[in-house]
């Protein structure tokens, strides 16, 4: 298949799934006629027709628990959030409902529904447009939460995602819509549950998911010339974390940086470290490194911006420091 | 005491019940009725515990309402749901398992009072949290439009009944939810049952528009209202909202003017109504109104109407001693169904 | 085509306007729309970045209403807020510094074109999220009545007017404040402005009831529709509105039919509102209509009106050489205005 | 002053700061004519009026944005969640405006506001009813997080809360509202950010919050016959934690145990422990013991309820196997 933009792999995958199984239907803001705001449901409208490419009034929390009611009583809804920030009005529907709703029914009710759409800090979108949102949502019980990072990755995860049981929080990064790749032109899925090992190295594990991958590797390129050999995990799940293999690379390398775009206070690097403490602590030469945006709002300037997230070259010296002065 | 509000007309005869139907519904109002009494006793002899909130005084909207409707039709209840789990054909003994949080409850212990479900019943809960039943109502009823137009299956008329109280109808959720099921027409009744009261809020003190009913004009919808006290009022108003439904045109608004007998939850020390309000509306009691009725009519005798309060009794005993024979869920299962696939 | 909706009528003649009056309009419409051509300008330049709302063609809804407000009065807005924050005094150059993210912008830099704010100039905000101001702005409100009738200051009577779309009122929080607004009878005017497009969503796609000024009815308080096009007519409503709000009579709806001459964002193709649509509402430039009015009613001659121009002109062109000029905040102060005490 | 059961400290504290400053009002549901649902504005509303003491309609997004906004123009809103878990419904104005508004707005704005009520697990009140909320709280830029434990606490927490000029996020436990406590006869304020050593000692120190400080003194009567000597540091402040404190305790003990009852994953306890892991891994003579509770809705069943979250005897265990075994 020729290059593919990561809009359209995750287009690909709803419009391979909508054609699978007809009980699966998007909805959202301007999913319809207007093609969502990234391009992802563009002429989905004319194929599908308005009732499974549901074009919604601006009513998050409504739309988003009418999506759970479709979900519990056999349809396959995929919300699009136009940015997922807009979606802590949902906030109540996605925990007490989307993520709560099956276990405190006792098992009456499954729930399989994706909840999809642009998240992260974008170019100077100001601070409610460039959120950080896994933060927010990794302890809501009954959730899943992935990441995709690449076009490949992207349409496999939504694939699965849309045929999984229960509900998932699917975050896109708002700048990575236009990355490009070949992808293979028979069907795959790409395991929900599964972090991806995109390096293999021996000196660092580096943790890391969605656009901080690139951010890594961006840095890896310049630390493989001094010689440094870490090792890349693209996380992908956020919620259950696969301690699998990241267990392994920390039996490995004893050493861990996590890179990621969350907030640092109560972010998901805040988790994996508590659970690399409870599950690896003994397996660590040094304490893991944490490279988290800042506690802030996003501010609009660039510098500020820019300042806010963490840089490659933040992560090369990170690298550096831990390898090769043995800190 | 605020002025009451005059009740719309509504005469009877307009609707003409048979014996069997007369009896259907009186045998469903006082199974609401005596299982919600055996509640508040069980509560108080420490067998059930949490926000228990009793339906006493509102039984005709959940009799009349869902026994408009079909079984395959599906009903979306609050944390008062008890009584419409029952309506709904929920059998009182799973519904008294799950208040005293056994395996062989609905919710198979876990949920509680305020989060009765059973998908075998189309209920889709018992929702603790004010007004957000009403979207995942809304869910189901598009579910049903969908099944018809976009999956061209034309057996899927299913209708959707959502309860929810008068103070519910200033939650943002609630006009979203109008909305989009008058934009869409979807097949849904919206039924407020207002009662007055939002725990201690009197309904005047919480919104500028008492009259709730009148809110459907502008999103386009029907809205009645209708005398919550009498089961033939609600039920024929419900039957009309439900054949609109079911036949394609749409939404309908039914506020149904009631009270509560009870405080709110049994944790309410239900001060602030009135003395004069309570004996007021007691007096309408649904449940001896509907008596009178069936007997003025000649639809049932006396010893007919005892026999069922004796049966729906026994039925309620029986649901207490299986509650109380009903074995805990196994420790085992904390985390059973977490995810799908733990069924 | 769309049938467009009748306008209602307005004779201009029923208020008159002094020339100081007409003229200070003019101003603030021409400042208003040369301002977002600049920033449509300077935003293809590179100069700002993000989304960027442009306010073309809806001048006088931000004119009328904000003009028939005193300085010290409330305004809030959305991220289409450039020109509101301009009627409400902020200068043009501390709204393009903030858009070229400069630390003279009114937010600092921090905010951006979503995120204008002027404790200043009682700009409650910018806010980049649907429907999140109006609460704010009943929160402004409520101040207003606090001081008066909790705290004795006979001198608050501050009115709050909240500018929101079409789209945004099918948001639950639109409902929610409308019926705490009246209940409370607060001074604060709910100005909708329909410019019968959220993004790509027509409105009547959207909503099961576009009159929107109606959904006042339902909760006691007066809704009104004006020509969104007609500064005049907004002016005459919105005085009005004021007026009741400040002698505590409480909120008005107005709904400004209008429309918006380019597309909902810079990044938007706009691909979707047909030629017809445009060109219609194109003649009826509220800008050039205004003109003509005062042309016609000898308010002005063509040479004051181009002087105006002119001088709005130099201004703009001042705003973004100042903008230019002015200091990128400074790095280490990446983490102030975190908290209060970092003022 | 005599015996004050915890909600009269807490109707004290508003009662005090309502007299001394007119700007202090609280609104909510059920606050005035029932006098809040576990009593704490009980009789204020005969005291201090409509608008000072607010009923508001259940419409808590918007009631919670006019507290907001009514802030950022000179008030001092002190919200009453009837249960913190309807606040969920509020999460984007409690988010995106109390938490961020200021610093968006380049410091044009202060926002002084408090929102306060009851969290935690309750006794058998359900899933949603039994929400531990401060681990979906805790990412938000410009929050201040508070949890209260005893009457003392209380009061002088709540009584500094509404002083401040910030939006805090004060959490009391649906639990703990009738313990008693002798309070002092004087007005005394209570620091927001320090920490309390509730107990002093030396094996190993317990951090720990709101209910699950009892929950660990009890652990610790046993504890001590047996001849054990944690240190027991109360938290307090949640967000920002006060590392002075957690930090004199680790480099003397050497070893941690968390005790809360939030939820695990993406709780408290992981930010804790990842800041430890930050500040303080060389101090560290093994890992951190993360005691916190399941990561699922809390089930209504009383046996399920009580496996959900920690136990004393759970408590005691883990010390004995920290400090004992040497492990
Ligand atoms: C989101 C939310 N806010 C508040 C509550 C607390 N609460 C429970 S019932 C109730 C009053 C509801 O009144 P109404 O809708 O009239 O129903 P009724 O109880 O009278 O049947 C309130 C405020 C809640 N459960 N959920
Ligand atoms: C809560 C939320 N949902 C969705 C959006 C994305 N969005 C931005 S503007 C807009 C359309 C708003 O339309 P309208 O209210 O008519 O205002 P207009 O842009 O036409 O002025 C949408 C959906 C948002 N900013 N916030
Ligand atoms: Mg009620
Ligand atoms: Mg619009």
């Amino acid at each position: 298949m020729a290059e593919t933009l990561l809009f359209n792999a995750l287009r690909q995958a709803i419009d391979e799934e909508m054609q699978r199984d007809p009980t699966v239907f998007v909805l959202g803001e301007d999913v319809g006629h207007y093609g969502g705001s990234y391009k992802v449901t563009k002429d989905l409208y004319d194929k599908y027709g308005e009732l499974r490419v549901l074009d919604t009034p601006i009513a998050e929390n409504s739309f988003t628990g009418m999506a759970v009611g479709a979900a519990m009583t056999g349809l396959r809804p995929i919300i699009e959030g136009m940015n997922m920030g807009f979606l802590l009005l949902a906030f109540n529907q996605i925990a007490n409902n989307a993520g709560m709703l099956r276990y405190t029914s006792g098992g009456n009710f499954k729930i399989p529904m994706v909840i999809r759409g642009p998240g992260g800090v974008g170019r100077q979108l100001g601070a409610e447009h460039s959120q950080r949102l896994e933060a927010y949502f990794q302890a809501v019980p009954g959730l899943k939460i992935v990441a995709c990072s690449t076009p490949y990755n992207a349409k496999g995860l939504l694939k699965s995602a849309i045929r999984d049981n229960n509900p998932v929080l699917f975050f896109e990064h708002v700048l990575l819509y236009n990355l490009k790749e070949d992808l293979p032109d028979h069907e795959y899925l790409v395991p929900l549950d599964k972090a991806e090992v995109v390096r293999r190295g021996s000196d660092v594990t580096i943790l890391t998911y969605s656009r901080m991958r690139h951010h890594v590797l961006q840095a890896v390129k310049n630390l493989e010339k001094q010689g440094f050999d870490p090792e890349v995990i693209d996380l992908i799940s956020l919620k259950p974390l696969d301690f699998e293999t990241i267990g392994q690379s920390i039996c490995k390398t004893h050493r861990v940086i996590v890179v990621e775009e969350c907030m640092k206070t109560g972010g998901v690097g805040a988790e994996i470290i508590a659970s690399i403490n409870d599950r690896f602590f003994d397996e660590l030469d040094a304490p893991v490194l944490r490279l988290s945006s800042q506690d802030i709002p996003t501010p609009y300037n660039g510098k500020l911006e820019s300042l806010t997230i963490v840089q490659p070259k933040q992560i090369e010296e990170a690298v550096e420091k831990m390898v090769a002065l043995r800190v | 005491m605020v002025q009451e509000r005059t009740l719309p007309a509504f005469h009877a005869a307009s609707a003409p019940l048979t014996q069997a139907d007369g009896l259907m519904l009186y045998e469903d109002m006082v199974l609401g009725r005596f299982f919600e009494d055996k509640c508040a006793e069980m509560y108080y002899r420490g067998k059930m515990f949490g926000f228990v909130h009793l339906y006493n005084g509102q039984e005709a909207v959940s009799t009349g309402v869902i026994k408009a409707m079909r079984p395959d039709d599906f009903v979306c209840s609050t944390y008062r749901d008890h009584v419409h789990a029952l309506s709904a054909g929920v059998p009182a003994r799973n519904v008294m398992a799950e208040l005293f949080g056994k395996e062989t409850g609905c919710s198979r212990g876990r949920g509680g009072s305020m989060h009765l479900f059973s998908a075998e019943h189309n209920l889709l809960g018992g929702f603790a949290f004010i007004g957000e039943g009403i979207p995942v109502a809304l869910g189901a009823a598009f579910q049903s439009r969908y099944r018809r137009d976009a999956m061209g299956d034309a057996g899927a008329d299913q209708v959707t009944a959502c309860f929810f109280g008068d103070g519910t109808t200033n939650n943002g959720q609630f006009f979203e939810c109008l909305n989009m099921a008058a934009l869409w027409k979807l097949p849904i009744l919206f039924v407020v049952e207002n009662n007055k009261w939002a725990i201690g809020m009197a309904h005047e003190r919480a919104t500028s528009q008492p009259e709730i009913y009148r809110k459907a004009s502008v999103f386009g919808m029907p809205g009645v209202e209708v005398d919550g006290m009498d089961v033939l009022a609600v039920r024929e108003v419900a039957q009309q909202a439900v054949a609109r439904a079911r036949t394609g045109e749409g939404p309908t608004l039914i506020e149904c003017l009631t009270y509560r007998f009870r405080g709110h939850s049994l944790a309410d020390p239900d001060e602030l109504r009135s003395k004069a309000e309570k004996e007021a509306w007691l007096a309408r009691d649904p449940l001896k109104r509907f008596e009178v009725y069936l007997l003025e009519q000649n639809l049932a005798d006396e010893e007919t109407l005892k026999s069922v309060r004796q049966r729906i009794q026994e039925t309620v005993e029986a649901a207490v001693a299986f509650a109380e024979e009903s074995p805990e869920p196994n420790p085992d299962e904390l985390y059973r169904y977490i995810f799908a696939e733990d069924a």
